[in-house]
């Protein structure tokens, strides 16, 4: 199994015009939830943590976006946009940042936010990052032994890639050729900690022929490629031939979490400017009114689900004490 | 029991009725299936397994690399979508390899999601001294289990107890650390046949009835505490000695009960007796029962070494019978 | 503290004084450094090593990849091999990812080997809830320590406790879990500068005397207590506060010498309840002092619930200092 | 980096006479001690685990031959040859094994059997496989920090390579260049798990350029093809250019433990003949009576080595509790 690149703005797979507009509407709405959190968080600060994903909404619009709605989900810590193109509401994934009741784990999952819909396949987070390896790798076991041709996608970052849980579950789920996606956003950190510090290799696809699996490598900024390539790994593991590695180069806009000072960072990235702007780079696919139309109409949502979300309630010691057990 | 005749309490031992409880509810249940190194062809490095690969198959009896935050978090992923896995660890000891999954994810995933998910499986763990097996291969953790609110924790002393614990385990929706006793896989005793046979958590076993001091023990300390039992019983002495075979749900109501009526209570576990569940249960029957202790809640644990290698050091550290005969002794005198 | 001039105990946060032992300690002693995510360029996800790359280098202030079991293996190694590791873990929680190294390799190595070798290291732990940050980044996992043999257990309460017990702690020949609260990083408080201060191991500090009840607290718990301890002595009730600030060594001495004196105990955690340090600790006090005992030893603790992230819901499962005064006003009257 | 294979008896390296007569007299006193306790056992029964180390010899002794006496070694826990051939008595290796007191690790150590001499490195066990990865990642750290040259050997099996501790130690020690050499004894076993239900890809060799270091197969039949390779990846490892991954291909002859049915099994090697015998393939350069006398020796002394350990106490309750706390 060799690593294969992917670049630029061809490489896209096909794609019809209301799916286009679909994956275009995902990565502004994930954007307006970016700047709308910023911003929030520069006036009111925060309590918890958030990791903001400015620049990285084409790799979670574009990846999930290949994914079937009953196909399971593990999202990574950086934002809230796999779980937006997943079909989950911004209400309720806003409530979960909140920690208010009424979101989907009612103020109790988090460190970095978590949240959940079995419905749609969203199957939650951990703390601990890198965690999903081996959790996903039994949904995919499930998935199998039940006779559904559902497939786990499995997002992470460069750093995360370095835990021994990938290593563990990766050797087992290629022999069992479980229905895997690994998708790896590379955004060259972990907090402050470049990626030549942390692998050995240019790349984190390098690792994938230790698995015996392809290694695939994707512009991060390009949406359209990163949907192809997602999709083709897709496909391959629907039909039982077993996981892939995807790993998307993009790079990390903001700080590790909002308020991080970055000190230790050289390649500083102006305030709110993304380079190679995937929103910009898929606008160009898309009548320019339209999108105009689209933002608007993201920015419209997502204001209103951030004055909704903060006249919800906290709970109180009704509910702090349920769901521990059965 | 009567030779060549099916009674309904046949004499088996501790492993064949785990055995039989994997077996029985496997049968019972399609969603069911295992996980684990070896204990798939080979029936597990101790031979509780043995059989059901041939009969269940590689799809449900599946053998893993050595690869224990996979047995476990693939056990915790496949509960969340599903089925209804029993992973094997080859020993408890090996829990702490895959810690984040224990106490973490298998623990906790369910709150962490706000009720949302469930985590319906079973780790099963062969835990305790097994003559020679050292540190890394002989610990008994079950406080752990214990202290991170979310698990069942299940501790077997009898073989009807390993099987009737276990299939209730499976049933349970809520994720259980089944702690098997290694060192008593070949002990025998009845173990009822009827596919319904369960036992409840929560319920304590009153091993034996006596009115002058509470002994509660776990594991292999419930068959040293009825020898001293027995062996003080010859000079007057009676020993109510009570099993609480589930940690979590623990059943305090039974212990209490018993020392409000003997006025004195031992603690007796394998276990390193510092923040061990002894310590836990030893505070509460304090708390509760404080006005009826005629003398202080004592505690029986291992010392506070890890255990030697050395089958005969090895039973230096945990606690003998002669050792709880001496402090039983000594108590109710007090 | 005078402006402008240094005396002998400036006021100091927390962390700053961690940071200061830290540096101190690398400067007596060459092989002294540290590893762990981000504590170089960046100085720690908490800014608690700011400084010290810059100070000492990249050589002997070492950034990791995200990989814990390295951290605390490559530690344990290290520290067999001739240097003095000081580990970070980012938070307390992530020991159980990299349990096998903290419970078995850490603790164990030495006892397995006969004693050949030693394991002389500190394995940082930010430990405790913070405000917002959940089940896996919030717990208080000290009692663990306890019940593996092997280690030292420290947790101190005040900036100077942090600076003189984590100098200690650096130049002890065992390995050595180092509860730092971050909840506390910015609390301030005098803090010794000569840089032979240290805090002895097992030896307790009574933060406030009083006769009415003996309070053991830790942590957080501490402060929660003392401010009890004001509320209370408004009506008349003196409590007297103790401090272990080591649960490996323990000292109990001091701890029995007071209940010796009140007659009435209570033990606050942090930490889950059930299985905890204080379940330890409350049943060696009623082991040890049971007929000086006018009431059971209570003990508070968090609810049996992982921390909910939410910084509201948060509050709610750990004891309050409301919580406290309560449980003491109630317990004198027993 | 790729991985190269090397084979055969004459991919060995340069050897001077005595040197060649020290390894082979390695190899037939570890046969000595592997035949004499698959006799013991079989005759007496035994308390505890042991592994039979037949027909692995000479990667125990070739590798180890390649090594400093005051390079580290991290041992695997089939058998008692890597500490032989580092340096360690037979009488305190079975004392280890035994239980007894006179053993470096004075019946503490174990699981396995654990033995351990700071002196010359031999640097201990952890019941745990696998955990060897981080620790002597650590021991490398040391002896780079203390301005030594020292090299550490870490031996393990190739069902132990499946640990997420060796993923997580091989990155950084790439990136830190470390002076690890890694020997990987793949005999084709975890116990009753073939290789190929462990491993995705043929070799374990073929991971190492995922952490960007060399990966070299070599015939572990062959003792000077394994200290062949072996000199070099010390030399890479004492020139600080970081670790290599050396898997040795082997089989396993017994069973996992002594007494283990094996019925897993379908390739039963027979009794205790050893295909492609490591001590046969080395006679062939050792003049026919110099190698009758060596194995005589080893016999002897094996013989006489279990027979001053079984006179050896077991501690009691004075030595118990020592050793927890310095
Ligand atoms: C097991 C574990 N170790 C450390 C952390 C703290 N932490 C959170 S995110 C992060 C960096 C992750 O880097 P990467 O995977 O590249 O994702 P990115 O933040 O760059 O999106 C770290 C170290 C954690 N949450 N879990
Ligand atoms: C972490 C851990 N998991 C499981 C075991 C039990 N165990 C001991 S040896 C072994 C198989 C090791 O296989 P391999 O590494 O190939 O070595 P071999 O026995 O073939 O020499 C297993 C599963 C253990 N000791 N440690
Ligand atoms: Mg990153
Ligand atoms: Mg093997």
């Amino acid at each position: 199994m060799s690593t294969r690149t992917k670049r630029g703005p061809d490489a896209g797979g096909e794609i019809g015009d209301s799916e286009l507009l679909d994956l275009y509407r995902n990565v502004s709405r994930i954007r307006a939830l970016e700047l709308l959190l910023n911003r929030y968080i520069e006036e009111h600060g925060f309590g918890g943590f958030w990791h903001p994903g400015l620049g990285q909404e084409g790799i979670q619009a574009g990846a999930v976006s290949a994914l079937r709605s009953d196909d399971y989900l593990f999202y990574a810590h950086r934002g809230l946009g796999y779980a937006l193109a997943k079909g989950m509401s911004p209400v309720t994934l806003l409530a979960d940042l909140f920690g208010r009741t009424p979101g989907s784990v009612g103020g109790k999952g988090g460190g970095t936010v978590h949240f959940v819909d079995p419905e749609i396949g969203v199957m939650g987070q951990g703390g601990t990052v890198g965690s999903s390896f081996v959790l996903g790798a039994g949904v995919g076991i499930s998935a199998q032994m039940l006779g559904t041709d559902k497939v786990v996608a499995i997002f992470f970052g460069d750093g995360s890639s370095a835990r021994g849980t990938f290593h563990e579950a990766a050797l087992t789920a290629s022999v069992w050729k479980l229905p895997l996606v690994w998708i790896c956003e590379n955004n060259g950190w972990a907090i402050s900690v470049p990626i030549a510090e942390q692998s050995p290799t240019e790349n984190i696809a390098d690792r994938a022929a230790a698995y015996g699996v392809p290694g695939v490598i994707v512009d991060g900024q390009d949406t359209l490629a990163v949907r192809a390539a997602t999709e083709e790994a897709v496909a391959r593991a629907r039909a039982g031939e077993g996981p892939t590695l995807i790993e998307a180069k993009t790079l990390r806009v903001r700080g590790h979490f909002e308020g991080d000072k970055q000190a230790y960072r050289e390649d500083l990235v102006d305030g709110l400017d993304v380079p190679r702007d995937p929103l910009k780079i898929l606008r160009e696919r898309v009548p320019a009114e339209t999108a105009d139309r689209i933002d608007e109409e993201a920015r419209a949502e997502a204001d209103a689900a951030l004055e909704e979300v903060l006249a919800m309630p906290t709970g109180g010691e009704d509910v702090v004490t349920q769901g521990v057990w059965v | 029991m009567s030779v060549g005749t099916e009674t309904e309490t046949p004499t088996l031992g501790y492993a064949r009725a785990i055995n039989q409880a994997l077996a029985e509810e496997m049968r019972r249940e399609e969603r069911v299936w295992m996980l684990g190194q070896d204990v798939g062809k080979m029936g597990g490095v101790f031979g509780v397994t043995r059989g059901l690969y041939d009969e269940f198959g590689a799809g449900r009896v599946r053998d893993t690399s050595l690869n224990e935050t996979f047995i476990v978090g693939a056990a915790v992923g496949a509960a969340m979508a599903g089925t209804i896995p029993v992973a094997e660890l080859q020993f408890a000891d090996f829990m702490m390899i895959a810690g984040d999954e224990v106490f973490h994810k298998m623990a906790k995933w369910r709150y962490m999601h706000g009720g949302k998910l469930s985590v319906p499986m079973v780790l099963r763990l062969p835990t305790g001294v097994l003559g020679g097996v050292g540190a890394e291969h002989s610990q008994s953790l079950e406080a752990l289990g214990m202290h991170f609110p979310g698990l069942k924790v299940v501790l077997p002393a009898t073989p009807a107890d390993a099987k009737g614990l276990l299939k209730t385990a499976i049933r349970d929706s809520n994720p259980v650390l089944f702690f098997e006793h290694k060192g008593m896989y070949r002990v025998k005793g009845p173990v009822p046949t009827d596919p319904e046979f369960l036992v409840p958590f929560g319920e304590a076993a009153v091993r034996r009835g006596g009115q002058h001091l509470t002994v509660v023990a776990t594991g292999l300390m419930v068959p040293r505490a009825l020898e001293a039992a027995a062996a003080l019983a010859a000079d007057g002495i009676e020993l109510e000695v009570i099993d609480p075979r589930t940690l979590v749900p623990l059943d305090m109501e039974t212990i209490v009960a018993s020392v409000e009526r003997t006025g004195r209570a031992l603690v007796v576990q394998e276990a390193v007796r510092t923040a061990g569940a002894g310590a836990e249960i030893a505070a509460r029957i304090q708390e509760a029962a404080f006005f009826a202790l005629d003398a202080p809640v004592w505690r029986l644990g291992a010392l506070d070494t890890p255990v030697p290698q050395s089958p005969v050091l090895e039973q230096l550290v945990i606690p003998s019978t002669d050792q709880i005969t001496a402090a039983a002794r000594e108590l109710v005198k007090l």
